[in-house]
């Protein structure tokens, strides 16, 4: 336990801390949604100047650059950006989940004890008991030779040590609850419809009664409408039981909705931090602007039969430094300094983060 | 070529592979060079004099066999015949069964199905009983070993080469070729082939590897002509007249630890390509 | 497809593959012109009018077709033809010889695949480590090895004896006729003789299963659900063997059993230089003739166990993969 | 020192008394009915359990076993034999007589039952058993070797009527494998198993005085280096029949024995000289050019046959002349020495271009008549290591003289199919023969030649001369030794002079043995250190174990179980510690 | 006019114990003169079974495709032509370039393929520019796994133009594409349209995507066309309640968004319900009334094709209702 409850650091690289304190998106939160919604207790999950390294043969890949936020129970937050901006990567090593194929330095304060450093065997009891994680391809995310009920049973039988009997009958009322029958239970992941599979994805995260869901992009394989019946459910479960969610996708859109706060990354990097609302209406970053835009709204004569994209190709991983804005080359508005400062994130009005320069307060920040 | 000069970059980086494709120079360097220092006389029985299986010594680094040949000599022209009957048998193979593995994959319909039952009987039966009795019917020597090799083990490239036919059709780009314009021809040669190839040289390498065991075991069991200087014939007559009671290990180990050597050589190599050429490496790059 | 569909359907194929090796097979025998007869007697005094019958006796007298159709008939009666040199049917002598093939193999199989999975899940699981780096090298060296060439090495060093090792294991046969041969004393004189020829076989074939099954792993390493299985907390081990090696296991077993040809043919090599009473000593022994019928014979017998041990793969493979079942 | 093992060698006891253990002959057993097998593993088998009527003796000659003595009467159609009194087959029935005449009338009668040595009585008129001792067979023209006809091994064996009477019918089909095999002769067969062994047990009241080991063991070995493996390990007492090399390093090797007795058999060159049938009508696709007797010559004068002994032999035998193996002296002949062809390619050069074979620009000379190049197959036994070595030996002293052999390993059945046809030019052959002549000299006559239709046939190498043949029915008919050898000789002259069948040695007979198995052999060594031939009956009922060693070492099968077993174990152990210490190395299992 | 289909049907045949897939099942549609339709629906319904149909690589049931008013032969040498004309675009660029190619070669591959290879060099590089690849040398020697997935799909593109088509199918063209490249391409389509004046068929599960670029748009479901008519017709006014449900899943900036969650898994082509093939999963059927549903009869009563070209929505329902206010007033502060 080494975090600073405060949740505030010396370093400068660190994010300011994105509690919620004003008003907004925290009114949106149920009422139960527990102690830590004060401010002062540690928060549910502090991620502190996150990096992940890819290395495949003599290549790194530097997936993660320096992520920072936190997360209190009970909240929802968003996670957006382009496809191989490391959203997955961030997610997947605050479990420690990525093996020997990557290395992570920085901290994950998880209820305040860093899952970077503890024990394997501390840290696998955190897995799933107070973190679970639902994939993206609930069919490649289940065992296809194995049962449902085998498989949510699992985590049940080995974190809450009960019997496989007591383990079942939580399987069938953790199915009822995702709108399952439980007489299917005995089925193999292949015998359901991707939706469904997606309801057991869920079924099974809710097994240990977890503080966090971490969900990754848990509808992208899906149709339009399943998605967002999955959306649905997945929303009024974790509002009930009162889970913090971080929901990752790359549609900003979705996003807007089912999330409190939203989190946008650009080559690694967090660009942009703050209620989704605010950041999807009045954003704070060229690069959520022009993501923004890409999703039309219908009806919208603006948008009529003028789409509108972003030049240029996202960056590699492995091509973008340390120094400046990665995003720059693509930006409308670049100018001199974007490629050469360092890169923060800058309080960009209440409640609000911003990584560009135009952004940065003495600059007048929201000025876009 | 960008695609070569990467494959050669990746390949390098395979200790394994660059080992076994070290092995695999030594011997074809071998074989061609084999008639320069090694002359007809020191093969031809009547004409040496060496003494009669004895050990290693200073004139026959490694010993004689029972006419008084070098060991060493015998050897070096073996490595000769060995490679040319794998090679010419893994060379049928292949080019058989990507043949038919490529028309079996690419027409779905009844000659795919009937290609594909015709290899999957193939497949049923024990290679080696069906070579035994192949080379014992159509006669001995290397001739029947080859064909026989070749007949047998055509069907593992066939049923690789179909999967990964199948595999490549489903790809989009086929279909895109399709609406360009091309037929089941141009599909095949310009579209599959070009990617199944990949396949076809590592399964190449592997055949060959799989052709010498066969070719030296069918030797063994006597199917060779006993008077062909092959690295399976010196173990056949090694073990036809006592060298085994004599001890003469410079008789026995030799053609075996070559043939190891070979075989390994290939399986490396090809193990080897295989990782380079993987398509999921390829993709995530 | 419904169960009893798919038996019904598998078995015909099955039955199609041995019909097809029944004419390839006969095909294969009837092409060469050969004069059994002469080869039978040769050596002894035999007059004229004796080699007419023999010939008519081993039905040589008739044309291709009659012959086939007899042995059609023969086969479907269970005789698989007449041995020309033992002068005995096929089948008859097949049925001697099954039983030591059935010891050989199957003992050099099942440690064979115990040893093979077992090494190829933890060289698959750690690929790359010092035990995979071990473990790969010995296995494609070993599989690299001609059969008969080890056979006969093994021989020397654990039969003759060589240098300071005393050879102390027989050096061929499948017993010790002059022990009893019932009890204990019997078995364990006929595993004193196994172990020889099975560990040969063993060493060469535990490899290629070595090889498919860390193939089979490693392919499973990076599937998402050992992922979830991770996230849920479970050990390394746990994840491993309940997760990754089901899931490994099906494809591992469908190349075991498509790979059953190479273990009949490391038994013929095999039983030839041990003397193992079995059918691929038969097989050996008729080819020095060579004894077409009793060649077409074991070579029947033989394709017949492959047809039906991939049979029962693609059943044991539907048994054990709920989705093949399903579809 | 090249030896393999220390070669000390185990007391054979095991059971109740002491059991020989014998390597099986190679080729094995094809069927315990010893009306239809052939193998000579079967054949040897036979010899051990069925009785016959004559034996023969160190020197080839007949001797009595059943019978006593025999006569031939004046006319020399009839012999009797008189058979010995009071014996008993193994299941206590008395064994008499009729036993005899019944199985030669089942031979003579059956087809099935002829199926094997059919033509030994061929040219039988009768046999009779007018009473329990006495045996009468009638021939229909005079037969000098009816004494020869029933002698073990080679011969005919009697069998039990009453055991076999029940089996006329179904001969084909009857496999005679119910222990024990009811027969008479030094052993009893107890126990047999297809392709592995035959366990026998002596008969100690044998006739001809009891075999000195209580059992004998018959084992398989497919490979003779197992069962020269099994020897030196002492798993095993006898081995016949060993080749050049396992002879030569057994020589040496301490706790075994070795001898070598004269062949009985010949290896050599057959020439096709014109294959035609029996009508004089010429079949085959043989080389015309060889029809010239000049081009056979030099072909015979271009062979090294002392290289070849020496080298393919390693000394073990004997260059041959005679078409007859000095295994069997009475029949022996040499060439003079002016008719002696030598070693000599010049003078074989010299006669080709007297005859006017010219050289072409490739070193291949040309036949004059068909002004082809004189290139001739050369047809070998793919299975045979000799047949392989000779080749190339004879591939390079053809070239010299300017004829071009292409080798061409075919398996014994293709081989045997080509030679009845006359596709050949030139074919390795081998031949081996009992004391009796008949048959080998047969297969060179006129009368083997096939049918126009190309059926039939029966000889080796399309010879065919008339006064051979001549010869031939008269030796069959000459019952004083000293003359019927004389006829023989000059039969064996006639084939030396056509050069068609080229002998090149006499191969010895190569025996291996425990040392501590005594008595096996018997006769004295010649000149050239090699025992008169003998065969296995003796050999088992003559050998004797030594006298039980002190302190033998006891390294037995039963006592080595303990130690196979360990070595497993500590392979076992070795192997699983190393992966568990790689494993403990590789870490715990807190880690992914 | 350019393209026409009439009562088109794709029925596959059944597979592992499956019945038959009525894939589409009775299509009328027309793609006019430099017209960009939009075919919307969801996954399964048969969009891109349709899409391939239209450029001959399925070969319908039932029906035809018209094109110039001539129905489409399928004689190989005749598709060859045909496809001189119409070209096909692939939802997922990777896929649609084959690793071996190289840019050029991919470009190429359809002037050689149509023997045009005299001024090859030229074609290429023309179509590699108006595929806003610039300058195009530079990418001539790239392999597809060097380019970015933008960059491949405008590779597609330009393989598709450079055989000069008058219809360009685009199955799902950006699906796969990130949302920021995903514009850029939209873009490229609707220059086309106007420097060229290609005909385009769009096929899509996104609403968005017809709002940005179609001058029809057509919505399928199961088989069949729902509703048609132009994109502001269908978008702002929709009628049938499939296109309803669509329209309201899509997110917006609204700050009561709830989205009209339709009930049941994913229609299936092997069982096709009777009626209305859409009653099982209708809100409305469900909740009207006994007298309503009498009337309607969406469970037993077929419903007719609908028809080419004409603005309208096959539902039984409409029968019973007004005919539709506007509602895309509520766009209208947007
Ligand atoms: N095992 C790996 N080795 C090397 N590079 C990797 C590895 N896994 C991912 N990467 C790279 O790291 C970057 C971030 O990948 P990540 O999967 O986190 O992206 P993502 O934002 O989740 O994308 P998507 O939306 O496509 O899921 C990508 O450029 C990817 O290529
Ligand atoms: N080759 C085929 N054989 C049998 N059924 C098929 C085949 N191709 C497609 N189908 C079935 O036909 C139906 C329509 O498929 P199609 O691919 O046209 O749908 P789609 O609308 O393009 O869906 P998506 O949005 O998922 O691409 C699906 O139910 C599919 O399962
Ligand atoms: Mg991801
Ligand atoms: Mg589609």
């Amino acid at each position: 336990m080494s975090a600073d409850p405060t949740g505030t650091g010396p370093m400068s690289t660190e994010p300011m801390s994105a509690q919620p304190t004003s008003a907004g998106p925290t009114s949106a939160q149920p009422p139960d949604a527990g102690p830590n919604s004060a401010g002062t207790a540690p928060p549910l999950l502090e991620v502190r100047d996150l990096h992940v390294t890819y290395r495949s043969g003599d290549r790194t890949v530097p997936a993660v650059r320096g992520v920072g936020f936190t997360l209190a129970a009970g909240d929802t937050l968003g996670v957006a950006g382009e496809s191989g901006c490391g959203k997955s990567t961030m997610a997947l090593s605050l479990m420690r989940l990525h093996g020997g194929r990557a290395e992570v330095t920085g901290e994950v304060l998880f209820k305040g004890e860093n899952l970077l450093t503890t024990g394997w065997s501390r840290l696998r009891a955190v897995r799933w008991a107070g973190a679970s994680v639902v994939f993206q391809g609930a069919m490649s995310a289940l065992n296809p030779v194995r049962t449902v009920a085998d498989q949510i049973a699992e985590p049940i039988v080995l974190h809450d040590k009960v019997s496989t009997k007591a383990a079942e009958k939580r399987v069938a009322q953790l199915l009822d609850s995702v709108g399952i029958p439980a007489q299917r239970m005995r089925a193999h992941p292949h015998e359901f419809s991707g939706g469904q599979r997606q309801r057991v994805m869920i079924a099974m995260a809710l097994a240990c009664r977890p503080d966090l869901i971490i969900a990754d992009e848990p509808t992208t394989a899906l149709d339009v409408m399943v998605q967002a019946q999955i959306l649905e459910l997945l929303g009024d479960l974790v509002k009930d039981a009162g889970i913090a969610v971080m929901m990752i996708t790359h549609d900003l859109s979705l996003l807007a909705h089912t999330c409190d706060r939203l989190a946008v990354m650009y080559a690694g990097r967090i660009v942009e931090l703050g209620p989704s609302r605010q950041v999807l209406e009045d954003p704070r970053h060229p690069y959520t602007t022009a993501l923004s835009r890409a999703f039309p709204t219908i009806g919208d004569p603006a948008s009529r039969r003028a789409p509108q994209g972003l030049a240029g190709d996202p960056p590699r991983p492995s091509d973008v430094s340390d120094d400046g804005c990665a995003f720059a080359p693509r930006c409308a508005r670049v100018h001199d300094g974007c490629r050469t400062e360092k890169m923060l994130l800058w309080p960009a009005g209440p409640d609000r983060e911003s990584a560009c320069l135009l952004a940065r307060p003495e600059r007048g920040g929201g000025a876009l | 070529m960008s695609g070569l000069r990467r494959f050669l970059k990746e390949f390098r980086r395979r200790p394994s592979g660059v080992a076994g494709v070290s092995i695999l120079a030594a011997f074809v360097a071998l074989a061609l060079l084999a008639p320069l220092f090694v002359g007809e006389d020191q093969l031809d029985v009547t004409k040496v004099d060496g003494p009669l299986l004895a050990p290693p010594s200073g004139s026959y680094p490694l010993g004689t066999d029972q006419a008084g040949r070098s060991i060493l000599a015998l050897l070096a022209y073996g490595a000769r015949e060995s490679l040319r009957i794998g090679i010419i048998a893994t060379v049928l193979t292949v080019v058989f069964g990507s043949l038919v593995g490529i028309v079996a994959g690419h027409f779905g319909g009844w000659t795919g199905r009937i290609l594909m039952h015709v290899t999957d009987w193939f497949i049923a039966l024990p290679s080696l009983p069906l070579a035994i009795s192949l080379a014992a019917v159509l006669g001995q020597g290397e001739t029947s070993i080859t064909i026989a090799i070749a007949v047998t083990s055509w069907t593992a490239t066939a049923r690789l080469v179909r999967a990964q036919t199948l595999a490549v059709e489903a790809r989009p780009f086929v279909e895109r070729a399709r609406v360009l314009g091309a037929g089941n021809r141009q599909i095949m040669v310009r579209q599959v082939l070009p990617n199944v190839m990949p396949l076809i040289l590592v399964s190449s390498t592997l055949t060959v590897a799989g052709s010498l065991l066969s070719e030296a075991t069918l030797t063994f069991l006597g199917l060779g002509n006993p008077t062909d200087i092959t690295w399976g014939e010196m173990l056949h007559e090694a073990f036809a007249n006592g060298a085994f009671t004599a001890n003469a290990w410079w008789y026995i180990l030799p053609p075996g630890l070559t043939i190891l050597a070979v075989v390994l050589g290939f399986t490396l190599t090809g193990r080897a390509v295989e990782h380079v050429l993987d398509p999921r490496m390829e993709k995530s790059r | 497809m419904s169960s009893p569909r798919y038996l019904v359907t598998k078995l015909a194929a099955a039955a199609v593959s041995f019909a097809v090796t029944l004419v390839i097979g006969f095909v294969l025998f009837n092409l060469m012109p050969a004069d059994p007869v002469r080869t039978m007697t040769r050596g002894r005094p035999t007059s004229e009018a004796e080699l007419g019958r023999l010939r008519v006796q081993l039905g040589l007298d008739k044309p291709l077709w009659e012959r086939f159709l007899d042995f059609v008939n023969d086969t479907l009666h269970g005789r698989l033809g007449y041995s020309w040199q033992y002068q005995q049917s096929v089948a008859s002598l097949t049925m001697h010889r099954l039983g030591p093939t059935l010891l050989l193999m199957g003992t050099a199989f099942a440690i064979s695949v115990a040893l093979g999975l077992w090494l190829g899940v933890r060289s698959g699981w750690r690929a790359g480590s010092l035990f995979d780096r071990i473990t790969s090298a010995t296995a494609l060296t070993l599989w690299s090895v001609p059969t008969f060439w080890l056979g006969m090495i093994l021989l020397i060093v654990f039969s003759v004896g060589i240098g300071p090792i005393h050879g102390f294991l027989p050096a061929g046969g499948m017993s010790d006729p002059t022990l009893p041969q019932t009890g204990i004393e019997h078995y364990a004189d006929v595993a004193k003789h196994l172990v020889l020829p099975a560990l040969t076989m063993v060493l060469v074939v535990y490899a290629q299963y070595v090889t498919i099954m860390r193939a089979s792993i490693i392919e499973e390493i990076g599937s998402p659900y050992l992922l979830t299985a991770r996230a849920k907390g479970l050990t390394d081990a746990v994840v491993r063997r309940r997760h990754a090696v089901p899931n490994a296991l099906l494809p591992s077993v469908t190349m075991i059993f498509l790979h059953l040809g190479g273990l009949i043919s490391g038994a013929v090599a095999v039983e030839a230089i041990f003397s193992w009473p079995g059918l691929g000593e038969l097989t050996y022994e008729a080819l020095k003739i060579p004894d077409l019928p009793l060649l077409q014979g074991t070579f029947i017998v033989f394709s017949a166990s492959v047809i039906i041990m991939n049979l029962l793969a693609d059943l044991a493979y539907r048994a054990l993969d709920p989705r093949v079942r399903a579809s | 020192g090249r030896a393999f093992a220390d070669g000390s060698t185990a007391g054979s006891g095991s059971g109740a008394g002491k059991t020989l253990r014998v390597a099986m002959d190679g080729s094995g057993v094809d069927t315990l009915n010893p009306f239809t097998a052939y193998f000579n593993g079967a054949l040897d088998l036979f010899g051990g359990i069925y009785p016959t009527l004559t034996t023969i003796d160190d020197a080839g000659k007949s001797a009595p076993y059943l019978a006593k003595s025999w006569k031939l009467s004046d006319d020399h159609l009839t012999w009797t034999f008189q058979i010995a009194d009071g014996l008993k087959w193994s299941d206590g029935q008395p064994l008499t007589a009729e036993d005899a005449a019944w199985t030669l009338n089942l031979i003579m009668t059956d087809d099935v039952a002829g199926t094997a040595n059919g033509t030994l009585v061929a040219n039988f008129e009768s046999v009779t058993a007018p009473d329990a001792t006495t045996l009468v067979v009638k021939t229909k023209q005079p037969q000098s070797n009816l004494d020869y006809i029933s002698i073990p091994v080679s011969g005919i064996p009697i069998v039990p009527k009453h055991v076999w009477e029940a089996h006329t019918k179904d001969l084909k089909d009857f496999k005679n494998e119910s222990t024990p095999v009811v027969g008479y002769g030094p052993w009893v067969l107890t126990e047999f198993k297809t392709g592995e062994y035959a366990k026998l047990d002596a008969n100690k009241t044998f006739l001809l005085g009891a075999p000195k080991y209580d059992h004998l063991i018959e084992q398989i070995y497919k490979e003779t280096d197992a069962a020269v493996a099994a020897l030196k390990a002492g798993q095993l007492d006898y081995i016949e029949g060993v080749n050049a090399t396992q002879f030569k390093t057994l020589q040496g090797a301490s706790g075994v024995q070795t001898a070598q007795a004269v062949g009985n058999g010949w290896f050599g060159l057959e020439l096709n000289a014109g294959a035609k049938t029996r009508t004089g009508k010429p079949i085959g696709t043989g080389n015309p050019a060889l029809a010239d007797p000049v081009l056979r010559k030099a072909i015979a004068l271009a062979v090294d046959k002392k290289t070849l002994v020496a080298k393919v032999l390693d000394g073990q035998g004997q260059v041959a002349e005679g078409y007859l193996p000095p295994a069997w002296p009475q029949w022996s002949w040499k060439p003079a020495d002016d008719q002696l062809s030598k070693f000599d390619p010049a003078a074989a050069n010299k006669l080709l271009d007297d005859a006017g074979y010219k050289a072409g620009s490739d070193g291949v000379r040309v036949d004059p008549k068909t002004s082809k190049p004189l290139n001739l197959r050369l047809g070998i036994h793919s299975d045979d290591t000799q047949d392989a070595a000779v080749s190339n030996y004879l591939v390079s002293w053809f070239k010299a003289i300017g004829i071009n052999a292409t080798i061409q390993p075919m398996s014994m059945s293709a081989l045997n199919s080509d030679l009845g046809k006359g596709n050949w030019d030139m074919l390795m052959d081998a031949w081996t023969t009992g004391p009796d002549p008949t048959y080998l000299l047969g297969i060179q006559s006129c009368g083997t030649l096939p049918n126009d239709d190309g059926s039939g046939g029966n000889t080796d190498s399309f010879f065919c001369d008339a006064d051979y043949d001549k010869l031939f029915a008269q030796q069959s008919t000459i019952f004083d030794p000293a003359e019927r050898a004389k006829v023989v000789g000059q039969m064996q002259e006639i084939l030396y002079q056509g050069n068609s069948n080229i002998m090149f040695y006499n191969s010895t007979h190569k025996i291996a043995a425990n040392a501590k198995v005594s008595g096996l052999l018997t006769g004295t060594k010649d000149a050239n250190g090699f025992y008169p031939a003998q065969s296995s009956f003796w050999s088992y009922l003559k050998a004797a174990p030594a006298a039980e060693a002190a302190g033998s070492s006891g390294k037995d099968g039963g006592s080595g179980a303990g130690l196979w077993i360990g070595v497993i174990v500590a392979v076992v152990v070795v192997g699983g510690g190393g992966v568990l210490v790689l494993r403990r190395r590789s870490g715990a299992d807190d880690r992914e | 006019m350019t393209l026409e289909v009439r009562d088109l049907s794709v029925v596959y045949p059944p597979r592992g114990g499956v019945g038959p897939a009525r894939a589409v099942d009775g299509v009328d549609l027309r793609i006019g003169d430099g017209e960009i339709v939009a075919l919307i629906g969801e996954s399964g319904c048969g969009k891109s079974t349709l899409a391939r149909t239209l450029v001959g690589l399925v070969k319908p049931s039932r029906g035809q495709v018209l094109y110039q008013g001539t129905p489409l032969d399928y004689s190989a040498k005749a598709l060859k032509a045909y496809r001189r004309h119409t070209q096909l675009v692939l939802q997922d660029p990777g896929g649609a370039l084959n690793p071996k190619q190289n840019v050029f070669d991919a470009v190429a591959e359809g002037p050689r393929l149509h023997g045009l290879k005299d001024d090859l060099k030229e074609t290429v590089h023309d179509a590699l520019t108006r595929a806003g690849l610039r300058p195009p040398e530079d990418f001539y020697h790239r392999y597809p796994h060097e380019l970015s997935g933008g960059q491949q799909q405008r590779v597609v593109i330009a393989g598709a133009l450079a055989l000069n088509p008058s219809l360009i199918v685009a199955d799902e063209p950006v699906a796969s594409l990130d949302a920021s490249v995903r514009g850029e391409i939209l873009k490229l389509l609707l220059r086309l349209r106007d420097d060229l004046g290609l005909s385009a068929l769009v096929v899509s599960h996104d609403l968005g995507l017809a709002w940005n670029i179609a001058d029809r748009v057509a919505v399928m479901y199961l088989g069949r066309i729902v509703e048609q008519g132009t994109v502001e017709e269908v978008l702002l006014n929709p009628r049938h309640p499939y296109t309803k449900a669509l329209l309201s899943v899509v997110p917006s900036g609204a700050e009561d968004w709830r989205p009209t969650l339709l009930s049941g898994e994913p229609p299936d082509p092997t069982a096709i319900p009777a009626g209305c093939r859409f009653h099982p999963r209708c809100g409305r059927w469900a909740g009207a009334s006994a007298a309503d549903r009498e009337r309607a009869a969406c469970d037993r009563r077929e419903l007719p094709v609908l028809a080419a070209d004409v603005s309208g929505a096959a539902c039984h329902l409409l029968d019973l209702d007004p005919p539709a206010t506007d509602v895309s007033n509520a766009w209208e502060n947007a």
